[in-house]
């Protein structure tokens, strides 16, 4: 498995993108798309092979290529279970992203170019074990977003374009300060593994983990700096959505997992606490907030800040159980919320509202798009069968492990939000889907397109499969997290 | 042992249902979807049967004692080592019994609804939801993990959702669907801290191994547990609270009733099934299958239940007497009666005579099972005849109904406690029960057995007495024909022949055999309540008379808060709306609009108003900026000559 | 002799191409159109020239000095002047001058040659004066207008005050070292007062030619009023061939003084990030958005340079590398539409992507280089500064100037976001390119994105000394 | 008073750039200015030619120095005073206040 | 004690800087031009008085010969005559004055307080001839090549003088 066929794919999609033209657009990028998804499964596929037939290596199929030598930078690929989990789950939402934009008309091409550039940051992002490529990729991501946002999006985009390419490069440059820190300080490395055999002080390991993570905590929505969230997932084209939620939001959090956590476990545990109350917050805050909202898009854009905190929560736990849970989460979510926004979309795309209010009654005229409005819903609100129960459970049990009361506190408070989530999604759904229709015009729409149906199915299934059976993806996140929260306790 | 592939055929035929009609209902089986469905729910139904047969005769006892077994089990999720969520059948004289009340309510639901929903546009979605309850209430009575149970739990949840929102384009019902899935999931937040704290304190979530470890007294885990505690009670208690509490969201006990009389708004054969025979249940099914720990380890906890019960019970009661929706009636009455097997439970003991509560609950779940049933289909016939849930637009409708109105009857005196009719037999035992252990508590019950017989009545009567009722429409269909009319007859049966069951044989708190007898010098009072009960219901409501007008004018204000459910439901609305909503929801919302993001904001605001305040320097003059080169020159050399050598 | 024409070849072949322009502008009769790709023939020659027959060592006593750094330090500037006879082709061929233009401009570029070959303060001096004089010239090449006038007014009276201050320093370095040629200098410096004065002399010319806050109030002015193909030189060329010889008086001739310059280096250059930055977020004109934009990024090099490690001087080479670019293709398209549709401001760029897709693509990308987001060049270019200014462990520093990026950041995308965004009821039309701007901006486009992926660049400036 | 010596004379040329800085920052006539730069070229002439007598009188360096500066000075007057009267002709003044369109 | 040569020094100091104080403030401005002209000679004063003959000749030949000769005509070209030059505003003239005397008050400091290596002043003078051999020389003290580049700068000038000063009337169209 050459995992560099992982970013190459996705560039020879993007640059056929940009030669072909009019109509053939779409379906290249829906070749590619398919293409990437093929590889990711493939490489589950490898990579289970190899740990059946008990390879041990911390990372498989790794390739180093030195590229800068003064400075001793170098493309350094390799894959654990979380890469490759999150590999998966990029390339599942980017052929969901695909399809939905499949009746994009204003400038197509530059569309399904941008969209097969963000693919290719988020699958370099989770290949990458030197940290100079890995901010590399991290940094791709932020142009196609504001872009997409700018030129495709509804309301206010220019605002919230800037804001959030604000927003993120702030992030970014926090992680940049930290990542040179951690440079210099490590033997003039940024090789990801090698720098986790540096011993580095426990003085300098606190000073330099809240760059790393807050900066990966700000691409991933951690309060209070989510606010680039709500505006930015408004504004978004639905495929644009997609990818913020379902991909771009867990770049950060594997960032503070991978980066932050991994190569500064003293840091990790000195800030452990702050990471806890904050994420605690977000779950409670986001959810309350949510509750609030009118415009569904807003609405998931604040669920997510709310689910987003079980992931940073877990991280902050810092046992194995929660992090795993963590993991399986920003999974979950990612899978969730992108096919949330895709209905959210395929509503928009047939009532031109976003408003809770002004909608009422669709099951009737829409079986498919309500039907999985609901089962998205209930992901959401944690429902067993689907993907968020098994990541919020993994989460909850793995942050009781530690017996203290702040840590109890922090569980139950957590806990108590799958309340308020079940409030504000009960409302969203039967708002919109149940009573009476609400407005005339509503009955003559049309259900999903082809396009539209394979797409939800694909997430659907995605989520029913992890949600049913969740003993694989665990099994596979397990292991790798594992060695994380190891080092974390010294062992 | 039970054969694996049958159970997995019982628990996976509803299922099967479900997936099939609800992928491909509308396609493949438009019409014919209700048949299918029954089908497989009958030979599930019939299977169960079989296992309860095998399970309490062919592999019968060893030396008295029914055992626990877990034919399957598969690790479905593992947290760490030595602790995960197992999927797996524990069965035991409990969870068979359950199996035949589950599969046998939902197979009388399944052919009742083949009648009383013909015609309905979504027919097939309508048996999918049926098949997914029924797959997800037999996951629950089967776990054989206490994580199973909350994940079943949860299913049977949502699937109560689903059918209560089944009209979904009438707001009443959408209403009240959420209003179910919120408050039950609100009591479930307590069911997985008390899960999480049991896990923490038992490590492992394995019922078996669980109430194995937390009941031996000496063990590690008993020690260890108790080192925790919070707020002076210790964690084993919190969590037995806390699981209770879930148990009592899905089994409406007071104060998290209130979702229960709007569920209503579902089919009145989903209403049968859920709100009376088997999703209500849950929870007392869930404090009898961790019975041993809560009897062992917390019996404090134990009187909690025992309490709550008893105020859910009456409370109910009361309510009950002044409603006039049938089906709310029916409603309050099967949380009365939930209550009467919550504090059976909670006046019982573990192990031997001392825990004829256990056997009496679970009896009373079974008998109740088929009254209540019986009751809620019979009133399904009457609403599918009338078209109407109030009392005041029915009476007299004994002629046109005539298996309905004998088979309410039944039910009517089997609930009211009437022998030999089946709730006789249970409720004696209970009263039994309460009377060894907590005599305030038998007091309570005893009121409460009085009203109930009361309400029954005043609906019986209303119903099928009284003036009669006035043929509006042209189109009658009598009672529904075959497929409305078998069920009926065979709760019937049930109902009143149920209490020969010699239950204390199959189903004890410790698995050995228990002897119980009526004794007919304690068994007059409770009659003699009931009987009287029935008799103020003749006198006030057999015929059309001002007499409940009077009565309710002569007892005012209890009246008028009874007849407002105790204002309960306003309170939970002052609290969520007021408190929840527009105190913390709106200010979190404007918090985050104003503040954090106003901050962001800030930060740009000030970023542009400092690079406005500075645009003076770039004053355009030449001779400024060589100012201002001299200017730094002279500072930077004194700085650096004078300053920072 | 041979040594003469090896080591003094790229100084030689533009003394040549001078002497080439002069016989053209007193032949007269040669009209611009044909003239043009001559010229550009020739500069193009010149690059490559650049690259062949490259010695090392000294001539005349060690003031001319040449190294393959140097010669890979001329061979940039060599090719910032060949794209801006490229990029700004439309604005030569109506100019009236064009002859004199290149003339100054090559005139100014041997200036430059010669400076960062310098191996003496008299030769750093004349060398500096020769780059100069002749641009403040340029700066005037639009004669009719006042602004150009202005623009070239404030550069020759700032440039001449500048060289005072700078002479007066020189003056002071003479009197306590007693000698002007860099090899002696070090060995003569102790940290005194007067010593320290004079270098702070001395290098406030250097902070003005790189407008280093607070010496760089005259340079958004100038670039404003100058014709753009003379900002392009003058912030580009000018400023990298400053940042080199820079390099080599501060890690050379001032080492002894290197704690001084050092803590100098870091204030000024937060100063200039900062109020580079913060002058450019309010900015309409693009030319001036460009000047600020390009004071900013000098910060950026100052970081890099305060290193004092071969990384630094890596670091630095390569992002001027990156940055004639960047800049060029930035300025590049700014001249053609400017030229064509009269647009300096950023809200006549609205709407620009709906009629000339090319321009608009090479703008984003010049602007996201300039910014440096991956996967353009300049992200390598900015990271390997900052790399390298993080070296002596100054957080706080590096962080301050991660920051600024959010800053800059945000002034390149109101730009991007005028020409892909905002709606416009009349775009520009389409734009009629010529050739060589097309190839002018293909070549910078290639360079934004193979330069920084491409690593063999980077490691081929390491072995470079 | 004493014999006049290097410090004498690096008095008189101190004195007389920065009256010449002085002139420059305060004339509004773009010529004079340009005269106040001259008196700053000057000072610095005076500077290496002391420096060279009394301080390095074995080199020339001082000296040379000072002979080229004078030539860069020539050849900046004349462009900067063809500038300057190209923006007399544009604009029909020299007061540098009226030069000042280019700001902010 | 005072000998004549001091007292030379004297008179040339007082000229020159009084000359130079003069330019910068008079008023008028073809008093400025010949207190400049004053300030001048009296530096090639001062050169002869340190009997650097060549230099001082070249200080009178370039400066007063060219530069100032320049000056006066470009007055000529852009001054409408017995104007007197606008004022300047009074804050500017504070600040400069505040900032030039810091300056001088911190360079004069530095300066009287290092001690500069006095070398035995009285060495041969420098001849022309000598002046001449360097000025071609192009081995250590040679100075050919910094003679090369300012004549190529003195090209540059001229071309861009002409270009700009020279310029043909703009066409009215």
């Amino acid at each position: 498995m050459n995992l560099l066929s992982l970013i190459l794919l996705p560039l020879l999609t993007a640059v056929t993108v940009l030669l072909c033209r009019g109509g053939q657009v779409k379906w290249v990028a829906f070749a590619g798309a398919v293409l990437q998804l093929a590889l990711a499964v493939a490489l589950m596929v490898a990579y289970s092979h190899q740990r059946a037939a008990g390879n041990i290596a911390q990372m498989l199929f790794q390739q180093q290529y030195l590229l800068f030598r003064g400075v001793n930078i170098g493309l350094h690929v390799g894959v654990d279970g979380i890469s490759v989990a999150m590999v998966l789950l990029t390339s599942l939402v980017s052929l969901a992203g695909v399809l939905v934009s499949w009746k994009i008309e204003k400038m197509t091409k530059e569309f399904y170019f941008l969209l097969t550039l963000l693919a290719l940051g988020a699958y370099g992002f989770f290949i990458s074990l030197n940290l100079f490529v890995l901010f590399f990729f991290l940094e791709i991501s932020v142009i196609p977003k504001y872009l997409l946002i700018g030129i495709w999006g509804t309301g206010r985009k220019e605002y919230s374009a800037n804001k959030l390419a604000l927003m993120l490069m702030g992030g970014s440059a926090l992680i940049l300060v930290g990542m040179l820190g951690l440079y210099f300080t490590a033997g003039h490395s940024f090789d990801i593994l090698s720098i986790a055999n540096m011993p580095i002080p426990a003085n300098t390991q606190h000073l330099i983990f809240p760059f790393l993570f807050v900066g990966f905590g700000v691409f991933t929505a951690m309060f209070p700096l989510h606010t680039w969230v709500p505006d930015g997932h408004s504004s978004a084209p639905t495929a644009g959505s997609m990818f913020l939620a379902g991909i771009s939001m867990k770049l950060g959090g594997y960032g503070c997992l991978r980066v932050a956590v991994y190569l500064l476990p003293e840091g990790a545990k000195q800030y452990a606490n702050i990471i806890i109350v904050l994420s605690a917050i977000a779950i409670l805050y986001g959810a309350f907030a949510t509750m609030m909202q009118k415009d569904l898009k807003y609405m998931n854009a604040y669920s997510s800040v709310s689910h987003v905190g079980f992931s940073l929560l877990g991280i902050g736990m810092l046992t194995q159980t929660a992090v795993t849970g963590a993991l399986l989460q920003m999974v979950s979510h990612g899978l969730m919320t992108a096919l949330f926004f895709a209905v959210i979309g395929m509503l928009y795309d047939r009532t031109h509202t976003r408003m809770v209010g002004e909608m009422g009654g669709l099951l009737k005229v829409l079986p498919f798009i309500s039907t999985v409005l609901f089962i998205v819903g209930f992901c959401s609100l944690g429902l067993p069968g689907l993907s968020g129960f098994v990541a919020e459970m993994t989460v909850f049990v793995g942050a009781w492990q530690t017996d203290d009361i702040f840590h109890r506190a922090a569980t139950i408070a957590a806990a108590a939000s799958i309340v308020v989530t079940a409030v504000y999604i009960l409302r969203a759904v039967a708002q919109t889907t149940m009573g009476p229709v609400k407005n005339e015009q509503f009955l003559h729409l049309k259900d999903a397109a082809w396009y539209e149906r394979l797409a939800a199915m694909l997430l659907v299934a995605a989520i029913v499969g992890i949600g049913m059976a969740p003993g694989w993806l665990a099994d596979l996140l397990r292991p790798a997290a594992e060695i994380i929260t190891n080092r974390i306790a010294g062992k | 042992m039970p054969n694996v592939t049958i159970i997995a055929l019982i628990v996976l035929l509803p299922l099967a249902a479900f997936l099939l009609l609800g992928l491909f209902g509308k396609s493949l089986f438009n019409k014919g979807g209700g048949i299918v469905a029954t089908m497989m729910m009958l030979v599930s139904a019939v299977l169960a049967l079989y296992t309860a047969y095998q399970y309490f005769f062919v592999y019968g006892s060893t030396g008295g004692v029914y055992h626990q077994c877990i034919p399957w089990q598969i690790t479905w999720l593992q947290f760490y080592n030595g602790l995960s969520i197992n999927i797996g059948f524990l069965v035991d004289p409990i969870s068979v019994i359950m199996l035949v009340v589950v599969t046998f309510i939902s197979l009388m639901v399944h052919i009742y609804s083949l009648g009383y929903m013909k015609g309905e546009g979504r027919l097939p979605v309508y048996f999918a939801f049926l098949g997914l309850f029924t797959f997800s209430m037999l996951g629950l009575v089967l776990a054989s993990n206490i994580f199973q149970t909350y994940i079943f739990w949860e299913l049977v949840g949502v699937s109560s959702f689903l059918l209560i929102g089944f009209y979904y384009n009438r707001p009443s019902a959408v209403a009240a669907c959420k209003k179910a899935f919120i408050v039950t999931r609100f009591a479930d937040l307590g069911f997985l801290i008390g899960i999480l704290i049991f896990s923490f304190c038992a490590n492992t979530l394995d019922f078996s191994t669980l109430i194995q470890r937390l009941t031996a007294t000496g063990s590690n885990e008993v020690k260890t547990a108790a080192t925790y505690s919070f707020m002076g009670i210790s964690a084993l208690s919190w969590g037995a609270v806390l699981v209770f509490i879930g148990g009592a969201g899905k089994s409406a006990m007071f104060p998290l009733h209130i979702w229960l009389p709007d569920a209503m708004e579902g089919p009145t054969p989903v209403s049968a099934l859920i709100h009376a025979a088997t999703m209500v249940v849950a929870g007392v099914y869930l404090v009898a299958r961790l019975f041993p720990v809560f009897a062992i380890a917390t019996p404090g906890v134990l009187q909690i239940v025992g309490w709550v019960g008893a105020v859910s019970a009456i409370i109910a009661a009361v309510i009950a007497c002044t409603q006039t929706d049938i089906k709310r009636v029916l409603a309050y009455s099967t949380m009365s009666q939930i209550g009467f097997m919550m504090f059976a439970l909670g006046v019982s003991n573990y192990g031997g005579e001392q825990g004829l509560g256990y056997t009496a609950a679970m009896f009373h779940l079974f008998t109740h099972a088929m009254f209540k049933a019986l009751l809620f289909l019979g009133a399904g016939s009457v609403i599918h005849y009338v078209h109407n849930n109030d009392m005041a637009a029915m009476g007299g409708l004994r002629k046109q109904l005539p298996i309905t109105h004998i088979t309410f009857l039944i039910a009517c005196l089997a609930i009211a406690g009437i022998p030999p009719f089946a709730g006789f037999f249970s409720k004696e035992e209970i009263l039994l029960a309460a009377y060894q252990h907590n005599t305030a508590i038998y007091y309570i019950a005893l009121v409460t057995s009085g009203l109930t017989a009361f309400y029954m009545f005043r609906l019986y009567f209303s119903i099928f007495w009284g003036k009669p009722y006035e043929n509006h429409s042209a189109h009658r269909h009598g009672e529904g024909g075959f497929v409305m009319v078998l069920p009926l007859v065979l709760l019937a049966v049930g109902a009143a022949a149920a209490g020969f069951i010699p239950f204390g044989h199959f189903v004890t708190s410790d698995g050995s055999r228990l002897e119980s007898s009526v004794h007919v010098q304690f068994s007059l009072l409770p009659v003699g309540l009931a009987l009287a009960g029935i008799f103020i219901a003749t006198w006030m409501y057999k015929t059309d008379s001002d007499r409940p007008a009077r009565v309710a004018a002569s007892i005012g204000g209890l009246y008028k808060a009874a007849y407002h459910k105790f204002y309960i439901d306003e309170v939970y609305v002052f609290i969520t709306k007021k408190i929840l909503f527009n105190g913390i929801g709106k200010l979190a919302a404007w918090f985050d609009r104003s503040i954090v993001d106003g901050l962001v904001n800030l930060t740009g605001t000030c970023t542009v108003a400092i690079s406005r305040g500075i645009k003076k320097m770039q004053s355009g003059k030449v001779q400024g900026y060589a100012l201002y080169f001299l200017a730094g020159v002279i500072v930077l050399a004194t700085l650096f000559i004078y300053v920072w050598k | 002799m041979n040594e003469l024409l090896t080591l003094m070849k790229s100084e030689l072949v533009l003394t040549v191409l001078i002497f080439l322009l002069l016989f053209v502008k007193i032949g007269r009769g040669v009209r611009n159109e044909a003239l043009l790709p001559i010229i550009q023939v020739l500069l193009l020659l010149n690059f490559i020239v650049g690259f062949f027959f490259n010695g090392e060592g000294s001539l005349f006593g060690g003031m001319f000095h040449t190294s393959s750094l140097i010669a890979f330090e001329k061979n940039i500037l060599s090719l910032a002047v060949y794209l801006i006879s490229l990029l700004f082709a439309g604005w030569l061929k109506k100019s009236q001058h064009m002859p004199e233009f290149f003339l100054l401009m090559i005139t100014a570029l041997l200036g430059m040659f010669l400076m960062i070959s310098s191996g003496n303060l008299l030769m750093f001096y004349l060398s500096l004066e020769l780059s100069t004089i002749p641009v403040a010239a340029m700066a005037n090449f639009d004669l009719d207008k006042k602004r150009s006038s202005e623009g070239a007014m404030k550069m020759i009276l700032s440039s001449a005050f500048s060289s005072g201050i700078l002479l007066f320093g020189i003056s002071l370095v003479y009197g306590a070292t007693g000698t002007l040629a860099f090899a002696e200098i070090p060995a003569q410096l102790n940290g005194s007062p007067l010593q320290v004065l004079a270098f702070v002399f001395l290098f406030s010319a250097f902070a003005f030619k790189l407008s280093v806050v607070p010496f760089h109030l005259w340079a958004a002015d100038v670039y404003e009023g100058s014709p753009i193909a003379v900002t392009a030189f003058l912030s580009v060329v000018s400023k990298a061939s400053m940042a080199f010889i820079l390099i080599t008086v501060l890690y050379q001739v001032f080492k002894p003084l290197q704690s001084i310059w050092y803590n100098m280096l870091v204030l000024l250059a937060m100063a200039t990030m900062v109020v580079g930055n913060l002058f450019a977020l309010r900015q309409q004109n693009i030319k001036r958005l460009f000047a600020f934009s390009s004071i900013a990024q000098v910060g950026f090099v100052l970081v890099g340079i305060s290193s004092n490690s071969t990384l630094g001087v890596a670091s630095v080479v390569y992002f001027m590398l990156i940055y004639v670019f960047s800049a060029m293709a930035a300025l590049g398209v700014a001249a053609v539409v400017s030229h064509h549709a009269g647009q300096e401001n950023i809200d006549g760029y609205k709407g620009l992507y709906k009629n000339n897709k090319f321009l608009s693509w090479a703008m984003a990308l010049a602007l996201f280089s300039l910014a440096g987001i991956p996967p353009t060049a300049g992200f390598f270019g900015k990271l390997f500064l900052l790399a390298a200014g993080g070296e002596r462990g100054a957080y706080w520093f590096i962080t301050v100037a991660a920051l600024n990026m959010i800053v800059s950041l945000y002034y390149y995308l109101r730009v991007v976001r005028a020409i892909f965004m905002d709606a416009n009821e009349k775009p520009i039309d389409i734009i009629p390119l010529g050739n060589t701007e097309r190839l002018g901006l293909v070549i910078c486009g290639a360079g934004i994105i193979l330069v920084g992926l491409a690593g063999g660049i980077f490691n081929f400036i390491q072995t470079l000394h | 008073m004493m014999q006049p010596g290097l410090y004498h004379i690096l008095f008189i040329s101190t004195a007389l750039f920065f009256m010449g800085v002085y002139g420059f920052f305060t004339r509004r006539n773009l010529v004079t200015m340009l005269m106040s730069l001259e008196l700053v070229l000057n000072s610095v002439n005076l500077n290496f030619i002391a420096f060279n007598k009394y301080v390095w009188p074995g080199k020339m360096d001082g000296l040379f120095f000072a002979l080229f500066i004078i030539a860069i000075a020539a050849a900046e007057a004349a462009v900067a005073i063809a500038i300057i009267i190209n923006l007399y002709r544009n604009h029909k003044s020299i007061d540098v206040n009226d030069a000042e369109d280019l700001k902010y | 004690m005072m000998n004549g040569s001091t007292i030379v020094f004297y008179l040339l100091a007082l000229q020159t800087l009084g000359g130079g104080l003069l330019s910068v403030t008079t008023r008028q401005i073809f008093r400025a031009a010949i207190y400049l002209l004053f300030s001048l000679i009296g530096i090639a004063g001062i050169y002869f008085w340190l009997q650097y003959q060549f230099i001082a000749a070249v200080q009178i030949v370039v400066y007063v010969g060219g530069i100032v000769v320049l000056i006066i005509f470009s007055i000529f070209l852009t001054q409408q005559t017995g104007e007197l030059l606008p004022k300047q505003r009074l804050g500017r003239k504070v600040f400069s004055a505040l900032a030039v005397f810091c300056g001088f008050a911190l360079t004069i400091v530095q300066i009287v307080q290092h001690k500069f290596t006095q070398a035995n002043s009285d060495l041969s003078p420098v001849t022309v001839a000598d002046i001449g051999k360097s000025m071609l020389g192009t081995n250590d003290g040679g100075y050919a090549l910094p003679f090369e580049v300012v004549s190529m700068l003195l090209l540059a000038a001229l071309v861009g003088c002409i270009v700009i000063a020279l310029r043909s009337k703009p066409e009215t169209t």
